[in-house]
Formats: structure tokens, C-alpha cells, sequence
């Protein structure tokens, strides 16, 4: 690493999450969803404006005027080229459940709020981005309790879209779509394959040398920090707070002064 | 509290007058949390003791969900989740479904918009595509599946049937003197009042204007044609935001989802916020 | 004429320039007569010399049609009616259909409007209830009728294939900085913008705001995202109407009705107002 | 007759229309349809504002906010109570042809504009009243060689709307939706049975006895000549200077004192 600056957790992500949208049009992000709102305004910085990104709970971040509806719609239109999805469990063929876990479905031990808009963005968006900070044998299970959404089958069903890949904490997985399996691609920095392989429930492919996820250069972080720190302040308050402190400061400060 | 205003047009009633023209069992259609829910109407609605409510969220609810299922008001719910976002834990949702309190009807968003639509175009059903493979569709017979017949392939496609309320519910900034409501570029209010045999509206106020005298003003109204009473409100979103109007009354939800952990504590929020709140105007 | 104004947005392009962006044999849907047709772009089409055009008229269209069908651009019709009012009789319309110029697929309105709003769902087709019986249904191969698969009785209903047209065309008040587009109340250019590859767009003026700023303003835009090319084009759908901002050129209209009884009349209409057009700026 | 006003066919068949709307909660016109409009707003007049009426091409009268498929939809609905169809033919089963007649479509040797709405209000709007002022053999066919919309058929398919009647120069036809016949309900003052026959090429009932047309109320062509002919002149300025000459002098010298 010629980067000597220390960067967080989340600026590694955000980081991985924007490479991951390079060449995309049009981006959107769910609710709650601080970490690839940031992802997604840090390719659009460095897209130099070709990037749209819209941000759930946003009003600055917000191109549609359809209603709630546009955004699904801009979806089967194949307008959208990339989402995010997450799931209290992910299993090694890319179903996702964000519905609830144990007993029997209603009665479910654990009850999530629900599956929201999974069970159509993940069949027609191209890139849609699996991403759960967790990396636990609770949420990586080798097979869901409820399908909110299933993944890719190869059977034939229309299916412009599905997962590329599966982001964690710990590493970042492609998905093979002719082979339904996740793939570990790379280890985050101070992580270990051997971490993966413990604390994941399903079976996944994995080369022998797995390199390290690329961290994110100065000029990102600069980036990162000040612009998209600013940017991202409206919608995710709390989380730039904590995540990006002094952000805020020289914001406050002016409004101050 | 609110008769007071705008009482010249014969469309304004009040809150509780609003709340009596929702029957026992009546399928209600409510927006999302950060759309404009009525929740003073919601408050009136639990006062009444209405009962047996077919609840769809359109696409999905939250504390209202919360607040009637607890109360219990509601008999089936469909929507595609239920949550209060950051703020906690929509613990009397989880709980009543766990005891099986309710129908529960889980959806994907699309397909409510969807069903809604279809309601709205007075069209039986409406095809979508994606959900198969899903589990969702297991516990939905009411949906099908069909071979699309415009395919020279097998093409599997799901069919869902309209969705046509008996009223839809909301809560928005103003209407005019003649009833048209105010409604922005939330058209989910516009597709909900379609669908819906009438609407019953909160407004923070009346305004003397006619919102549908100029086309950048009528660009964002839902036609007084689909209402079915207004009742001015303010704050009538409280404690959800309104737009960008007014915000979350973040340390209320908190304080909401902490009680709502148990029935008791639940009922002790219904006492301070719900029924004293009567008292109190 | 019209690349002085805006000049500084990159998506500003001229009137010409976007009938460059049309390729032969293109699908476009365009609004009707009252909507905002974007006629100076027309005649740019005419100009250029484009051929073999699937005119889709959302849902009826009139001079625009007439004009592009006269001049020989068009090799399909689709649309519930091309008519001129009370101007007059659309002659090229008539002339070429019973010369068989161009292939005819007479629709009904909300057939076309429901299949434009399936293109824009991204859904395979939609169901309309009606049509049943009309010799319509037999012209049009391409509808289909099967049993309402949620009926338990015979219950036959007429599905529509989905329009995606490639490109929208329409004229427009205003657009914003960013290349929003002011559309008002006529949503059913949302619709053939969201249902069509891009939207290609000729505005009055180009305005110094941001129209997704406020609810208000947002209500009535049509999201840049949308748009593949923006045109100033002052009195740009002339002589037809815009909206309430300015009225049919009625003696110009008659007079075009007047001249394009016979083809020569029709050729000389369009050295006089088409071609000539081009020397004269 | 009580009243001893003249009065115009024109004002005839609106006030005809009028009558024929009472008790609806809404009510549109089309296109290029200054009578029905009329009839339209003197409803709305005389129900004392619980009638909504929608005039097409209309700015004042418009109440709708959701583009041109809003009407359809309304329709479709339950909502739109009452509207007018014309046709270039109409036949005694009440199907209308606005698309051609002769020749083999689509190289008919008429060619009209086309079916616009028809092949969908006519099945969802409970009270559609065919209007075609000319009354001749040539529009009153036998069968029309174009079905843009059909009569009713009482084959099950789903059909809440159809025609109450046809109303022309010469007559009122009441519609029997189980006979699927019209039957002469009415002559207009002037006319005669015999001359409904002769310019009808269809068969329909006919009582023994026919009654006139009841004309317009002295309260109602007063109504019609002020306020109804203001109202309307805002979309058929055209219409108004010729059937309600006076209706727009006073408004004319308001402007100009």
C-alpha cells in the first residue's frame, strides 16, 4: 500500500462500492442504507456527472417526481443499472430473506420488517449489490428460511438482473451466474480467509490466493471526506457524525462565523 | 381543535367525523411513513374503536400499522413491511403476528403499486414481472401465475389482482377552497385515491386559492372528485414527518417503540397519547 | 434560430440537431393537438427527409400526423384517430390510407394509453375491459382476448401488447437548467417518455431554475433522466396550441386543410412553410 | 304548451340533454360537442353544484389533473356517469362506425377520424347518450359497415355501461337493453312519426301513441341564454355567437364600458 492514510470500516466500503458502480447511469439506494448512498455519491463524484444517483429519504438526492413508483418502474425499463439488497439471512445461492426466521412462516421466531421491493429490483436491475455489514453463520446460512427474493435459477425465467456479487465486513464475493455460486474475490485488509470461512454457513468457491480488497488512494479519501461527507449529511445525519467527525466541523464552523 | 377552520365549505368536517365515515371491516389504504399518513385521523380511528380492518400499505406502513394493530382495529394486513425505520422495533406488529392476531399478507412494493393501479384503471389484474422463485408467492394464492401469451416460450409471469379500497387515508399540507387536495409528486396518493371507492384527507390547512386555476398548481392535485371528506389537522402527521415540512419526532418513536415492547406499556401509550389526547383538545 | 439560447447546458442541442437523433424507421409516439406537439421539430423531420416512421399517436394525433404522412415519412399509423377539429379534413391521412401508403392499426384511447402505460411498467401487456365486439379487435392481430384468469365465470378480456416506442417527441413551455422538463398536468407525456427509449423534447425557453426544488414545481416535471435531447424552440408547436399559452393559428390551419386536398397543393405547402422555412432563418 | 318562448332546435336538444342527466354525479363531453356540452353544464346549473362536469378542450371545466388517461380510468372506475358518442353510421342494434363506410376497410371509401374512446366508454359508462344531429338514412343505417363500438349483446361479457337512447333533430330514442332495440320515445316539436320512419333505415318499436318532445321551461331558456351560453363560450366561442346571439352582447359592453 503506497497510501499511508488509516481509513475506517466504512470508507473501505464506500470505497469497494463505488468501483463497483463505475460506468453505471442511473444508481438508486434503499432506506437506511448509509453506506451505499455514500458508495453511490462517490461514483458520481468521480463519474464527473454522468452518474445519476438517487437516495431514498433524500430531497437533494431525488430526481424522480413519479411517486413511489418510479423507481420500480425506471427498473423494468432497464434504466436502473444498479441497487443494493441486504437480508437478515443470504444463503450460497443468493436467496435473500428479509422476512423472518425460525418457526413457521407467519409465526416466524425472528420477524424482519419484510421484503420490501427485493422480490422485483433483484430480478430486473443488472448490478444489484448484496450488501450486509454482518458476516456471522446467523445471517450466512446455507440455506434461507423464507425466500423474499430468489436468486438467479437459470431456468429459463425472464431475468435481465440479479446480484453481482455479495459485500461484508469481513470480504467481497462475485456471484457466478453460470455457476450459482458466490466466489471470495478478495479479503479486506486485517481480515483472513480463514475469517471468511468461519464465519460463513454456506459453501462459496475460492482461489487459492485471494488478494486483498484494494483500499481506497488519498485523493478518494480526500474526496470522501469532505464533498460526499457534505453531501451524504442531509439524508444519513448520524451517520457522517460518526462516521466522518470532521466533516461536519468546518459546515458548523461557517454557519457559525 | 380543527372545526374552527375553513368551515364555510360544506366538504370540512372534523377529525372525529372523519373517523366515524370508516366502517367496521373496511379495507383502508395508507401511505408510507414519509408520504403523509393522517395519524391524528389514526388517533380519532382508535378512539372510535373501529374494528376488523383489512389494512394495505401502499407499499408499505409503519408506526400507523403499529398503532392500530395494537389498539386492535386490524384484521388483515397486506403490505410489503412494516417499520419504523431507525426508531426501533415495531414491536406490536411482531407480537401479533406471532399470536396470530391478524391475516398477514406479505407483498413485494412494485406489486402493491401494481394491484393499486390496476384498482385505479378499474382493470381485474395487472402482470408483473419478477417475485418468482420468491416464497411470497407461496402465501399468496390470491396471485397467479400465468404463461405470458404474448411469448413464443415458456414465460411465467405473475398476475396480480387490483387492489380497489374502500377508502384511502391521508395526510397532506393544504387543500383548496373547492376540496382539491395538495399532493406534490407523492402520485402513490394519487394512485391510492384512484383505486379507492373515496378518500378521507387531513390537511395542516384550507387555503383560499383554486388549486386547479393554473397548470403548475394543478400538476400536484389530487381532484376533489375522489374525496370523501377533509378534516383540517395540524401537525396531523405528528409524530411522523410531513414532506419536508416537519420532520420525525424522533424522541417520540423512540419513546413509542420502548413502551410498545409490552402490551402494558402499550396501553399506557394509548392512555397518554391517544385516549387523553381527547381530554386534553 | 435557436442554439443562442442555453447554449451553456451540454443536453441543448438545436431543432435540427435533434431531427438528426431520428433514424429511419423509428417507432416515435407523439402527444395530440392539444398537448404540445413539438411542429418546428416536424418540420425539421420533413427537412431531413426521414422515412418509414411507426407513428404511435398517444392517443390520437392530427396536423403533425397529416404533415409527416403528406411528406411521405411514415410507413405505420397507430392511433384512435387522426383528425384536424373543426378545421378541416386531414387529407394526406385519408388519401394515403386508401392508396394504402402506410399500414393503418386503428386503436382506441385508453388502449393506447394503457399499452404506453405498460411500456413504462416494463410489463409484457395490460388488460382493458371494453373493445369486446368492436371489428377493431379483429384488425388488430395483435390483441389478444383471454378469460380473466381471476373470474370463475367466462369472462373475456382484451389484453394490449406494450408500446416502447423509441422516441418521444413532444413540445413544452419550459425546461430547467439540468434539462428538466415543466410537462403540468399532462402526464401523458410522463407516460410516453417513460414508456420510450429516450424523449426527444423542443421547449419555449429554457429558464434559469431547478424545477425538482420544491413539491410544488416538481409536481409538473418530467425528470431529465428521461430526455435524450432539448431543442429551444420559441412558438415551437405553431400553428397549433400550447396548452392555455397560445391558440391555434385557425386560418392557417384552414388553409392548410385547403391546400392539402390534392398532392400538389400539399407540396406547395411545404415549399412555402417547410422547406422555404429553412432559408428564411 | 304553457310557454310561449320560441326557442331554437338547439336549445331544444340541450335542454333534452339536461333532463336526460339528472340525478348524475359526473359527467364529460368530447371533443368538438358544443350541444352535449351545454346540456352538461345546465345539469350541473340546475342540480345545484352536486353534478361535476368535464368539457373537453375546456380550461374552467376541467377538473381533471392526471392526463388524458385520467377520464378512461374514471370511467373504468364507476365514477363517470354519463357520456356522448356520435357516429358516422349507427345502426338499430346500436352499434356506431366512426372509423369508414364502403369499400374494405381500412380503403374505405369514407374515411372518418376514428373510434377515439368509443370502443371503451360505450362499455363502462352507465348512461351513454349517442348524439348525432342529422337524422337520415345515410347515418341511421341498417348495419354499420364498421363496428368501433358495439351495441350491447347480453353475451355475459362484462359490461356496466351502454346506451339509454339516441337523441337527433327528429327524435328521442329510448334504448331497451333487453330487447336491444330502440323504441321512439319522443318527436321534437315540428316533426312527425312518419318522418322518423322515413329517414331511419333501421327497424325500432314504436307505441301507438307518440308523445312531443317537452320543451324548455321559460326558467330554463333563460338559464341557457346567460349563464350556460357564458360558460360555454370559454370552448365554443364559435357556437355561442351563433345559437345565443345576445348571450355575449352584455358581456361584450361590461367589457368595453
Amino acid at each position: 500500500m503506497q497510501d499511508s492514510v488509516p481509513f475506517s470500516r466504512q470508507e473501505l466500503l464506500i470505497s469497494v462500492i463505488a468501483r463497483l458502480l463505475t460506468g453505471c447511469r442511473i444508481v438508486a439506494t434503499g432506506a437506511s442504507s448509509p453506506i451505499p448512498g455514500a458508495g453511490a455519491l462517490l461514483a458520481r463524484a468521480q463519474s464527473g456527472g454522468r452518474l445519476r444517483v438517487n437516495v431514498l429519504g433524500s430531497v437533494r438526492n431525488d430526481f424522480l417526481c413519479d411517486g413511489g413508483v418510479e423507481l420500480f418502474d425506471l427498473a423494468a425499463q432497464g434504466r436502473l443499472d444498479a441497487f443494493f439488497l441486504g437480508g437478515g439471512q443470504i444463503d450460497g445461492a443468493a436467496n435473500i430473506n428479509l422476512v423472518g426466521a425460525g418457526g413457521t412462516y407467519p409465526q416466524t421466531d425472528v420477524r424482519w420488517p419484510g421484503s420490501f421491493g427485493s422480490a422485483y429490483l433483484y430480478y430486473l436491475v443488472p448490478r444489484v449489490i448484496l450488501f450486509r455489514e454482518e458476516h456471522t453463520r446467523r445471517v450466512m446460512v446455507p440455506k434461507v428460511d423464507f425466500i423474499s427474493a430468489a436468486g438467479p435459477r437459470n431456468d429459463g425465467t425472464y431475468r435481465p438482473g440479479g446480484p453481482i456479487g455479495l459485500l461484508t465486513n469481513l470480504c467481497w464475493f462475485s456471484f457466478d451466474r453460470s455457476r450459482l455460486r458466490f466466489r471470495l474475490e478478495s479479503v479486506h485488509p486485517g481480515h483472513t480467509v480463514e475469517e471468511v470461512r468461519d464465519h460463513t454457513g454456506f459453501d462459496f468457491d475460492c482461489p487459492e490466493t485471494v488478494p486483498m480488497t484494494l483500499p481506497p488512494d488519498t485523493d478518494t479519501l480526500a474526496l470522501l471526506r469532505t464533498r460526499i461527507a457534505r453531501e451524504l449529511a442531509e439524508t444519513y445525519p448520524r451517520f457522517v457524525a460518526q462516521v466522518f467527525p470532521e466533516a461536519q466541523v468546518p459546515e458548523t464552523l461557517s454557519a457559525a462565523d | 381543535m380543527t372545526a374552527s377552520l375553513g368551515q364555510a365549505a360544506n366538504f370540512v368536517s372534523s377529525v372525529d367525523q372523519l373517523a366515524a365515515q370508516i366502517p367496521d371491516g373496511a379495507q383502508i389504504a395508507v401511505p408510507p411513513d414519509y408520504s403523509g399518513v393522517a395519524m391524528e385521523l389514526t388517533r380519532a380511528m382508535i378512539r372510535r374503536g373501529v374494528r376488523n380492518l383489512h389494512l394495505v400499505g401502499v407499499p408499505v406502513s409503519g408506526l400507523q400499522a403499529e398503532l392500530l394493530i395494537g389498539a386492535g382495529c386490524v384484521a388483515v394486513v397486506e403490505t410489503s413491511a412494516i417499520t419504523l425505520g431507525e426508531y426501533g422495533t415495531a414491536h406490536r406488529f411482531v407480537s401479533g403476528l406471532r399470536r396470530g392476531a391478524f391475516q398477514m399478507k406479505d407483498a413485494t412494493c412494485p406489486a402493491v403499486h401494481a394491484a393499486i393501479q390496476a384498482g385505479g384503471k378499474g382493470i381485474p389484474f395487472m402482470p408483473l414481472r419478477g417475485i418468482l422463485g420468491a416464497d411470497l408467492l407461496k402465501n399468496r394464492p390470491d396471485w397467479k401465475v400465468i404463461d405470458n401469451p404474448f411469448s413464443a416460450g415458456k414465460d411465467p409471469i405473475v398476475l396480480l389482482p387490483a387492489i380497489r379500497p374502500d377508502i384511502a387515508i391521508f395526510h397532506s399540507p393544504y387543500a383548496d377552497r373547492n376540496g382539491n387536495v395538495f399532493i406534490g409528486r407523492r402520485r402513490e396518493l394519487v394512485a391510492m385515491a384512484h383505486a379507492s371507492a373515496m378518500s378521507l384527507v387531513t390537511v395542516e390547512e384550507i387555503r383560499d386559492i383554486d388549486l386547479l386555476a393554473s397548470e403548475e398548481s394543478a400538476a400536484g392535485t389530487l381532484t376533489a372528485a375522489y374525496i370523501g371528506g377533509i378534516a383540517v389537522a395540524p401537525r396531523g402527521a405528528w409524530p411522523l414527518r410531513l414532506w419536508d415540512i416537519y420532520g420525525y419526532d424522533e424522541p417520540h418513536i423512540r419513546q413509542y417503540s420502548d413502551m410498545a415492547r409490552t402490551e402494558e406499556g402499550f396501553a399506557r401509550y394509548l392512555d397518554l397519547f391517544v385516549h387523553e389526547q381527547r381530554a386534553a383538545e
